[in-house]
């Protein structure tokens, strides 16, 4: 079972974690992306999100399929903000259950990753003097 | 003949804009690219969008897919989510 | 900041991950070991853990510091239940707060390796026939 | 000169001897190996823990070191957490 979100609301890590527990599962890796307070040594307000809706869930379920193929994850969350997101506050939050430990590390990784490269997501940092869309680093 | 797409905009290709979708009519049998064409020339601010890819009814495609009658076409700069 | 826990009482996820929670970071990596309903195709109804306490704590406490110290980790916090955990329960938490993602998936995975072979802590599994202290695969 | 150590068991080797702790006289200068020696001549089924390591108050420690007054010496059988 696949739980896939876009919210404009406060993402509630909790419940997601109980979202993927799976008896048949021994292992559940999280990711957390959180808003630094510092870019490139600027410090930074805020981070707002925009997002393509419609394609970033079908890219995002996309992902949550390809871990339960190639890992045999039991259930995966996917969940992001959209909005302002302030400095310490939660962007996404991505949960794997597998039945064992490796696969979890690698199946979380490897779905962030793809999400920071293929979902119609993008943020832009709030300065106290400016704001700038974010450019991905190669 | 002719036919009605929608041009999503999303993030600076939205600010550049202006606008987050236009709709337009255009001839039956056009391409992508030849709507990118369109683009540059109404919107010359435009053409300040550094970088970007191109979606056909929220999947990835190809500039030179041929659009068809209530198409959405997405122009998406890099994104950065996460 | 590490926290470092053994606990006979049912492990708090969201207090765990609150409390690695820090401004100058982007990323959190949690792991959650969880209690399968299988073993080798034979069904398990429950875990029971013991440990050295004094000698267990240290450990966990020296891969904190190996966190913070190899990967640049803001924050770890590292839980282990003792006593009896039921199937879907939670054995073992780990979270590692770091600046940047890779860091925090890498020492994330590392801790929890290290742990399964450093920190004296057992695991008995009980079967509905019988009982077995699980012998640590290579 | 006599003194005295704790010797602690835990999961098999704790079943097997039937004992979590006990608290031995030994003669100053013993070591750890001396020490495993006497617990095997006294507690036959500890021949019977597969594999172990030991620990010296809380730290991994080789089996020839030379324990003191008060030393905690530990039997750790391979770990399983997590």
């Amino acid at each position: 079972m696949n739980s896939i979100h876009l919210s404009e609301t406060p993402l509630n890590v909790p419940q997601i974690i109980a979202s993927v527990q799976d008896n048949s599962c021994g292992a559940v890796n999280i990711f957390v992306g959180t808003v630094r307070n510092t870019t490139a040594s600027k410090a930074v307000l805020r981070l707002d999100f925009e997002a393509y809706f419609a394609m970033a869930l079908r890219e995002m379920e996309q992902i949550a399929n390809e871990l339960q193929t190639r890992w045999n994850a039991a259930a995966v969350a996917i969940h992001h903000r959209t909005g302002s997101v302030e400095v310490g506050g939660i962007a996404v939050v991505i949960a794997v259950a597998t039945p064992h430990r490796k696969a979890s590390f690698e199946a979380c990784e490897y779905a962030i990753g793809t999400l920071k490269t293929t979902v119609p997501i993008w943020k832009k940092e709030i300065f106290e003097d400016g704001e700038v869309w974010v450019t991905p680093h190669a | 003949m002719t036919i009605s797409i929608t041009v999503k905009f999303f993030a600076l290709g939205r600010e550049l804009i202006g606008k987050s979708a236009v709709t337009l009519d255009v001839e039956e049998g056009i391409s992508v690219e030849q709507v990118l064409t369109r683009l540059q020339a109404e919107y010359p601010s435009f053409a300040k969008l550094p970088s970007f890819v191109t979606a056909v009814n929220t999947r990835y495609a190809d500039k030179t897919i041929v659009l068809k009658n209530n198409d959405e076409l997405a122009i998406i700069p890099p994104v950065s989510g996460g």
